[in-house]
């Protein structure tokens, strides 16, 4: 793999950069695999890449239906954030976050982490006591979050409107090192690791059946043949209960519309991230200056990667109202994406009833963020059969009655 | 130079002369021009600077599809960013300033990086600004974000000084567009007696059919045009609308319109903008095409532009872009530009085409004395700021043995493109036209309206054929056919003869010169304002970036204002040829909403200031705000925080009233409290299972305090239940409760227990609810008369109706602070009132009002749980210690079985004590209580959390509930929590009641 | 933005009059059940790419539940009906034969 | 009893349309089956009108009754009766599985009157106000922006709007906004 750096930048330009090769291979499959990822999104591809990196697994294919980042990670709003209130949820999460922080410099792949600051705006007495419960547990749990002023968010985010007559702003959770990434870059980062290390990365397969023997997986049938596989992982979003329905269980899990939206660009005037909860929106500003806002959910199972338009006009109502001047900026762009949410609206990366298979999913709103710790938990899981990141987070939790429900805080998982 | 001319310009008012600016300098122009024609009028080509290289940008386009051409438009309060300079229309006044320029448009330091393109190509900052790691958010970004970002922001502190408001309209057949094309559709739509709605994003009607001649019915355009829409101007079933543009197309026959009301005239009486929401049984697109730039090195160069802008400049506005033009073209079409800047008198020095023969328009501009050059290309064309020469060679080949030729302007035509956003916003799909080179509408996959059928149809140019008699004969047949589909029977009529100039075919060029060397494809520019060139495309394929989305994304290819109206097909062009295959095979990237961009205000709507969003009130709302209401919002109530007296802070307020109202009378506002009335001969098994208590064996008159569990178990709500008769119970819920526990209730009835005869209604608003509390509370009620409220007439927990003074009451006997306790219910038109009888009365017993902080306080200095303070919707009644609340006696009741689970029946739940801190000082809001060690993740191991924590005044210490593990069995225990503020919080584990143990004083 | 037509005010009514409330036709599981009933009752949704039947209410409207057959991958409405019914009625199953011939949904066909 | 007073005690406004808070009404909500001849008549005695079927509201002036839900009225009594009414219905309804309550207090009553009356409410409601689709004699429940409400037209140019009495500031405030001057429409 060709190193990338400011010099190689150089040195490819003085021959006008036909230099530069294929960021990953794109070979044909082979017969077998120690291990199949279903799925070449963020999570399925940082599966892989730390079942290579921390484990030595590096026979190992990613399998993807269409093109690879294609799904989640290449519609989300791009926020990065550790500061949840359950002990799983922030374990989790603070791994991917101090993972991210590292990111480019392990994937030697600039994916633009910008830790940039995430903050959450209380607007009810509610929020106010929900957000300092977050703050007392995240300083147990090790994720550096601080309850702040309405006099310091309004420094460090000049244009909100902190006396809005409707609900003023009454203080904030501020994650300093929370922020953003560039979406598409982590996928890309991951995909360029992971080929250099030998695996497959297969675009443009489907995965039409999973093989099994004696309630063990051992393969897959695609639409570009069948390969065999020892460890199977399904890491497949919004279509986790098709895979699954295959490999003959099922998952609580339904598949809704979540939707975004941008503003054209305009110049800097907002560093940092901000989430309001009680009106329902958040803004951030990409390096590319377009406003990033995050829309809501529908309330219906949706596989049509539209939503419906009333979620973007109440979210945008409430934004106008938080930022007056962005009044007369101007709607670029919206789009929806399918995830899919379980009964507690936690994700689920656990075994499955079919031995050697394992299911990564029910992300619902919040996937990118947690993409390395997802990845390097169920890598964990995968190679040695158990991860403490990820065993709360187990399909039996619901029989049990054991739930990590984060809206208690009113910290809806964006 | 770029001029007005003597003559032309169909749409300008040359009598009446306004008055703009541009960055400052004051310029004319007339009415009936858009900014870009005025600012072209006064020679002012360089309009704007490049996203990435700042590399100096003309206006390309005369419409939508503009790219370059932004500007600032208005200032302080209507200032507005990224508007397009070809959309605007010029008014008295206007001001406008160039943008993404430092320190100004014709010097731009950041013009540095158009220098430095070779080491700057797609993708660059992903393998660069890797190390060292700080310097990523602290030096690179901060750059890249500065030189990014196109307009100026709007002033921080500066509202929106406009309006906006939505409109619903409904229709059965909605044309979007008004060009010729949509013209026809609605009058053939129209003719069948089915609704019509036409709307058109311009303030005129034709589109540009006129601009490009031809007759209709023998007529001239635009006589065809004139006579059509007053035609339908008359036609009652239809409705028009111009400057309203068609943003989006949705589900189920949704369409968003967007109505530029007054744009053109700032600061009138009215709405800004206006979101028409349509619902149509049917949509028929007629939003024309599109013509794509040709690809040759130096097509961004200022002075060049789209053929059929050029002439639209002429033609519409008396305008020439520039004195000595060279066409270059791909097909017959832009002959039509050489003619007609011909005859305005401009120099029109050659017409380069691509293609070895041209048609009888080619024929036509070398009788007027154009020169024609088959087979040749553009090598270069050559200029910073502004065309100055063009250097000519021959298609086929890699550029050599160029001929140079100067000029000012340059018109490029590679073809046209269908506008297919609209069918493509919810799920059309498109096939690839070779003859054309363009995608249309696939006709046999429409998007898919409610019945499953299809309910978008294309009309015109934007369905494919591009000569004015096949536009408008696909029109009649579109505009027939919508109102078939809509349920109507179209008349019998035939579309009107459109006659132009035969066309001969047209030859798709996606590059010129056909092999041009790396050199040229590096100048040779896609997306104008986002700076990716063919050579980037052709990188990331190379690259292995290969689906078009990640070419797309890799390169910013289309990202830019303009959503690629100009740059996709040219970009997908060039990646399939990267990737030796066919563009149809690599396909477009996805249409998305909106078509053009919308105003975040417009979508806004009227919901803005005050009415941003509903604030609920109660009777006596404005009584609490003319004295002293520190408000709390509580869902879209308004309940008062505190009373605060003037030189009282907030804090005192709330330990005055806490003091007063366990010594003397404290009054609250209870209105916002739910009630639901429940009828019915099965309204008492219908309760039990709503309730965990049993509530069919409360007695007529009595009250019961009950408990409500979801069916996954955990506490959702809670409240006094009062049986009225044997039929009828009133069960009160928290606030913001009203309406979701009787959803809940209604749900229940509706979809599981339908044959249970029960009736609910909610009654909440119906009343005024005081709660009249302390030790004082029965002498004022007593004082002002009526019913006897005494000890044995209404004992605790249960209600009578009566009379207390004037007033007709119904006389809860509750108590949600352990003091003695009324909550007197009275309609709401008389809640005033009686809060100022009250209120008088009560003078001579120290009547204070109070607010929900001391509520607050009252029930935690009794151990009162209170929901969304002990609840959290984690926490089920055992946790609470209120199993004496789940009946053993029913067999099922919403919840119980959920409580089975074995998480749920774990010993080790947390569990609700008291805590007292060491020191008498107020345990911190949410603070969790620490065991030993760490978890397997490193966590600190918790051992429970504060749920609610005051300052008491009347104990003179701070209190606090909280769920603990084991904590019933760890009384006397001391346990820590750390707080934020660095501080350990060391509290004592002891009983939540704090105070009247034994709860005499609600008693008396 | 959906249109569901009320059964009961006879309304077509637009999204934002409606509620979505979920899959249709769940069987209660009360006390009695075993964990994996009650389980599957709470948690285990159906998900189907294709004909679902599901639960809204018209609760800016006339506050009735009722139940809608539809296509989740392209939004068709096969057809609403009464909330007071513990299966899909032949009509409903009838439509969405004439356009999905061999659609299947829990045990329905 | 002292002086009850409405939500906005008569607030109006005039714009494209004049907006004007009509003052209190008498509202009984009855729940019961509409096919049921004592609940008809009850009706009947209570406001001289018929029974509505679906989506029909029978008013003249401050008596009235409207089609709710399948199983609800809209009974409308002059203010100062509705007691006595409720407690004749009652009497009338004693032995029917039936639920009449007095909801006069719980509401606003607003009119809207004037030639651009459907479009000051189409701003508001996504509901088709031209004159083929909506009459006197029809009542639609539907939301005023972000609140429920429910309206029928007393003439072709008047409409009334009932809403919670909690959101009537928010309401009436709604309602001058869609009626601020220059905002005609020009549709209906």
């Amino acid at each position: 793999m060709k190193h990338y750096s400011a010099f190689a930048v150089a040195r490819e330009a003085l021959r006008y950069h036909t230099g530069w090769e294929r960021a990953w291979r794109s070979p044909e499959p082979k017969k077998k695999y120690d291990v199949i990822i279903v799925g070449a999104g963020g999570h399925g591809l940082a599966t892989a890449y730390y079942l290579g990196k921390n484990y030595g697994i590096q026979n190992v294919a990613v399998i993807e239906k269409g093109w690879l980042g294609g799904g989640n990670t290449g519609r989300n709003t791009t926020i990065i954030r550790s500061n949840y209130l359950q002990d799983p949820s922030a374990a989790i999460y603070e791994k991917a976050r101090s993972l991210y922080e590292d990111l480019s410099q392990d994937l030697n792949y600039n994916i633009m982490f910008s830790p940039r600051g995430v903050m959450m705006l209380a607007q009810t007495q509610h929020e106010i006591r929900g957000y300092q419960r977050t703050a007392h547990a995240n300083a147990l749990q090790g994720v550096q979050t601080e309850w702040i002023t309405p006099e310091r968010v309004k420094e460090l985010v000049p244009i909100i409107n902190i006396d809005g007559p409707r609900y003023p702003v009454l203080g904030a959770l501020w994650q300093e090192r929370g922020g953003t990434a560039r979406h598409d870059a982590v996928a890309w980062g991951y995909a360029r690791a992971c080929s250099a290390m030998g695996m497959d990365i297969i675009q443009q397969c489907e995965v039409t059946g999973v093989r099994s023997q004696d309630g063990r997986v051992v393969g897959v049938d695609t639409t570009k043949g069948s390969i065999d596989c020892d460890k199977l992982g399904v890491v497949v979003a919004g279509h986790s209960g098709q895979l699954a329905e295959m490999a003959g269980f099922r998952l609580p899990l339904e598949a809704i519309a979540l939707q975004a939206l941008v503003s054209e660009p305009i110049k800097p005037c907002m560093d940092v991230v901000v989430m309001a909860n009680t009106v329902h929106g958040y803004m951030s500003q990409s390096d590319k200056g377009e406003m990033v806002i995050g829309g809501g959910t529908d309330g219906f199972n949706n596989y049509t990667q539209r939503g419906s338009f009333h979620h973007i006009e109440e979210t945008v109502r409430a934004l106008v109202e938080t930022f007056p001047m962005i009044s007369r900026l101007k709607m670029l762009r919206q789009w929806g994406g399918i995830v899919d949410m379980t009964g507690d609206r936690s994700p689920i990366i656990s075994k499955t009833p079919l031995q050697g298979c394992f299911i990564n999913g029910g992300w619902g709103t919040g996937g990118f963020k947690a993409i390395p710790g997802s990845g390097w938990g169920m890598a964990q899981l995968m190679a040695t059969g158990h991860s403490p990141l990820t065993e709360a987070f187990s399909l039996d939790r619901f029989k049990e009655g054991r739930f990590i429900d984060e809206s208690v805080a009113a910290g809806v998982a964006h | 130079m770029s001029t007005r001319l003597a003559k032309q310009g169909r749409l300008i008012d040359r009598s009446k002369q306004v008055t703009f600016t541009f960055n400052g300098t004051s310029m004319q122009g007339y009415e009936g021009d858009t900014l870009a024609s005025a600012l072209l009028a006064n020679d002012q080509m360089m309009m704007g600077r490049s996203f990435k290289y700042h590399r100096p940008r003309g206006v390309v386009a005369s419409g939508a599809e503009e790219p370059n051409a932004l500007v600032g438009l208005g200032q302080g309060n209507r200032f507005e960013p990224n508007q397009r300079a070809t959309t605007t229309e010029l008014f008295n006044g206007l001001t406008s300033v160039s943008q993404n320029h430092w320190p100004n448009l014709e010097f731009d330091i950041g013009a540095v990086n158009t220098h430095l393109s070779r080491f700057l190509p797609a993708g660059f900052y992903y393998k660069m600004f890797i190390h060292p790691k700080p310097f990523w958010k602290h030096v690179y970004e901060p750059f890249i974000r500065q030189s990014a970002g196109l307009g100026k922001a709007p002033d921080k502190d500066n509202r929106d000084a406009d309006t906006y408001e939505h409109f619903y309209a409904f229709t059965d057949v909605l044309v979007i567009g008004g060009g010729v094309a949509g013209l026809q559709a609605a009058k053939a739509a129209a003719q069948s007696g089915a609704k019509v709605m036409l709307i058109e994003q311009t303030a005129h009607w034709g589109g540009r059919a006129p601009v490009d001649g031809g007759t209709i019915d023998n007529e001239p355009v635009d006589k065809f045009v004139e006579q059509l829409v007053s035609e339908l101007e008359t036609m009652g079933n239809v409705t028009m609308r111009s400057r309203c543009m068609g943003a989006g197309v949705y589900d189920h026959g949704y369409v968003l319109g967007y109505e530029r009301l007054n744009d053109h005239k700032p600061g009138t009486q009215g709405p800004r903008h206006r979101l028409w929401r349509i619902r149509a049984k049917q949509v028929v697109t007629a939003t024309g095409a599109i013509e794509r730039p040709l690809s040759f090195a130096g097509n961004d160069v200022p002075g060049v532009m789209l053929a059929s802008a050029m002439r639209d400049y002429v033609v519409n506005w008396g305008v020439t872009p520039g004195e000595r033009v060279i066409v270059a073209t791909n097909n017959d079409d832009a002959y039509r530009t050489a003619i007609i800047l011909k005859q305005a008198g401009v120099d029109v020095l050659r017409v380069i085409d691509a293609r070895a023969a041209a048609g009888p328009l080619a024929e036509e501009a070398r009788q007027l004395g154009i020169r024609v050059d088959p087979g040749k290309a553009i090598a270069k064309v050559k200029g910073g700021k502004r065309v100055k020469k063009v250097a000519i060679c021959n298609q086929e080949g890699i550029g050599g043995a160029r001929e140079e030729v100067e000029c000012d302007a340059v018109a490029m035509s590679g073809g046209w493109s269908p506008v297919v956003h609209m069918w493509s916003h919810c799920g059309g799909k498109l096939i690839w036209d070779d003859a054309n080179a363009h995608f249309r509408p696939d006709p046999a996959r429409p998007p898919l309206g409610a019945n499953g059928e299809g309910f978008v149809v294309a009309a015109g140019a934007s369905n494919g054929p591009l000569a004015l008699g096949d536009v408008l004969t696909d029109a009649h047949a579109a505009g027939k056919a919508a109102a078939k589909a809509a349920g109507f029977k179209p008349k019998n009529t035939k579309a009107p003869a459109g006659e132009t100039t035969q066309e001969a075919a047209m030859q798709a060029v996606w590059l010129m010169p056909a092999n041009a060397d790396v050199q040229l494809r590096m100048k040779s520019w896609l997306d104008f304002q986002n700076d990716v060139k063919v050579s980037d495309v052709q990188l990331a394929a190379r690259e292995g970036y290969e689906s078009v989305e990640h070419t797309k994304r890799y390169t910013t290819l289309g990202m830019a204002t303009d959503q690629g109206k100009l740059s996709n097909i040219n970009g997908l062009a060039i990646l399939a040829d990267a990737l030796e295959s066919e563009i149809p095979k690599v396909g477009t990237t996805t249409f998305r909403p909106p078509y053009t961009p919308i105003s975040m205000g417009a979508i806004g709507g009227e919901a803005r200031g005050e009415v941003f969003q509903p604030i609920r009130q109660t009777p006596m709302h404005d009584w609490h705000d003319e004295n002293g209401a520190d408000w709390e919002p509580v869902g879209h109530w308004r309940r008062t925080y505190a009373y605060v007296r003037p030189g009282e802070s907030v804090h005192d307020a709330v330990n005055r009233e806490v003091k007063n109202t366990r010594e003397n009378l404290g009054l609250l506002d209870a209105s916002t409290l739910g009630k639901l009335i429940v009828k019915g001969p099965d309204a008492g098994k219908f309760l039990d299972m709503m309730y965990t208590n049993m509530m069919s064996t409360l007695k007529v008159g009595k009250c019961r305090y009950g408990l409500m569990c979801s069916e996954n178990g955990f506490l959702i709500d809670d409240g006094v239940v009062a049986r009225i008769d044997e039929d009828t119970w009133l069960c009160h819920t928290t606030t913001g409760g009203a309406e979701r526990i009787h959803g809940h209730m209604e749900e229940w009835l509706q979809t599981e227990w339908w044959d249970w005869k029960v009736y609910v209604a909610n009654v909440t608003e119906q009343y005024a609810q005081v709660a009249v509390v302390g030790p004082n509370a029965r002498k004022v009620l007593e004082k002002l008369g009526g019913m006897d409220v005494g000890k044995e007439a209404l004992p605790f927990m249960e209600w009578r109706d009566g009379k207390i003074g004037d007033f007709d009451c119904r006389a809860y006997r509750i108590s949600f602070s352990g003091e003695l306790s009324y909550e007197i219910a009275v309609p709401a038109s008389q809640g005033q009132a009686f809060w100022n009888a009250l209120m008088e009365a009560g003078k001579e017993f120290g009547v204070m009002p109070y607010g929900t902080e001391c509520l607050h306080i009252l029930r935690a200095e009794k151990g009162f749980i209170m929901i969304g303070d002990e609840t959290d919707g984690t926490v089920i009644p055992q946790d609470l210690g209120l199993h004496w609340a789940l009946s053993k006696k029913k067999e099922d009741y919403l919840g119980k079985r959920a409580h089975l689970r074995s998480h749920m029946a774990d010993p080790d739940r947390w569990k609700l004590v008291g805590l007292e801190t060491v020191d008498g000082s107020v345990i911190p809001d949410g603070a969790y209580a620490v065991g030993e060690g760490v978890n397997a993740n490193g966590q600190r191991n918790m051992i429970g959390r504060v749920t609610s924590t005051y300052y008491s005044a009347n104990l003179g210490k701070g209190i606090a509930m909280g769920l603990v593990k084991h904590g019933p069995d760890r009384m006397g225990e001391i346990i820590e929590f750390p707080g934020t503020d660095g501080k350990t919080y060391k509290a004592k584990i002891v009983d939540p009641i704090f105070y009247d143990k034994d709860g005499e004083k609600q008693n008396v | 933005m959906l249109i569901l037509n009320c059964p009961y005010c006879g309304v077509d009514a637009e999204e934002t009059e409606l509620a979505a409330g979920g899959e249709a036709h769940l069987k209660r599981f009360g006390p009695g059940s075993s964990d994996d009933e009650f389980h599957d009752y709470l948690f285990m949704r159906e998900n189907p790419k294709g004909v679902h039947f599901e639960r809204w209410r018209h609760s800016n409207g006339c506050g009735k539940w009722f139940h809608a057959a539809r296509c989740t991958q392209t939004l068709e409405v096969f057809g609403t009906y009464s909330a007071q019914t513990t299966e899909p009625p032949k009509e409903i199953k009838d439509a969405i034969t004439a356009k999905r011939p061999g659609w299947t949904w829990r045990e329905y066909e | 009893m002292s002086e009850p007073i409405s939500a906005l005690n008569h607030a109006s406004y005039d714009g494209i349309a004049k907006v004007q808070e009509c003052g209190l009404q008498g509202m009984i909500t009855l729940r019961g089956d509409l096919s049921d001849k004592v609940l008809a008549k009850a009706v009947k005695d209570a406001t001289g009108q018929k029974m509505p079927g679906q989506r029909e509201a029978f008013v003249d002036g401050e008596s009235g009754v409207c089609w709710m839900s399948p199983d609800e009225l809209l009974v409308l009594v002059p203010y100062v009766e509705v007691e006595a009414k409720l407690a004749a219905m009652t009497n009338a309804l004693s032995g029917t599985h039936a639920l009449a309550v007095n909801v006069s207090d719980a509401r606003a009553v607003f009119s809207i009157s004037g030639s651009s009356a459907r479009e000051v409410l189409g701003k508001l409601a996504p509901v088709e106000l031209s004159s083929k689709a909506f009459q006197p004699g029809q009542i639609r429940r539907s939301r005023l922006a972000q609140v429920a409400g429910a309206f029928w037209m007393d003439d072709d140019q008047t409409l009334r709007v009932v809403c919670f009495r909690s959101a009537a500031d928010y309401v009436f405030n709604l309602l001058k906004v869609a009626a601020q001057p220059g905002s005609e429409v020009g549709v209906y």
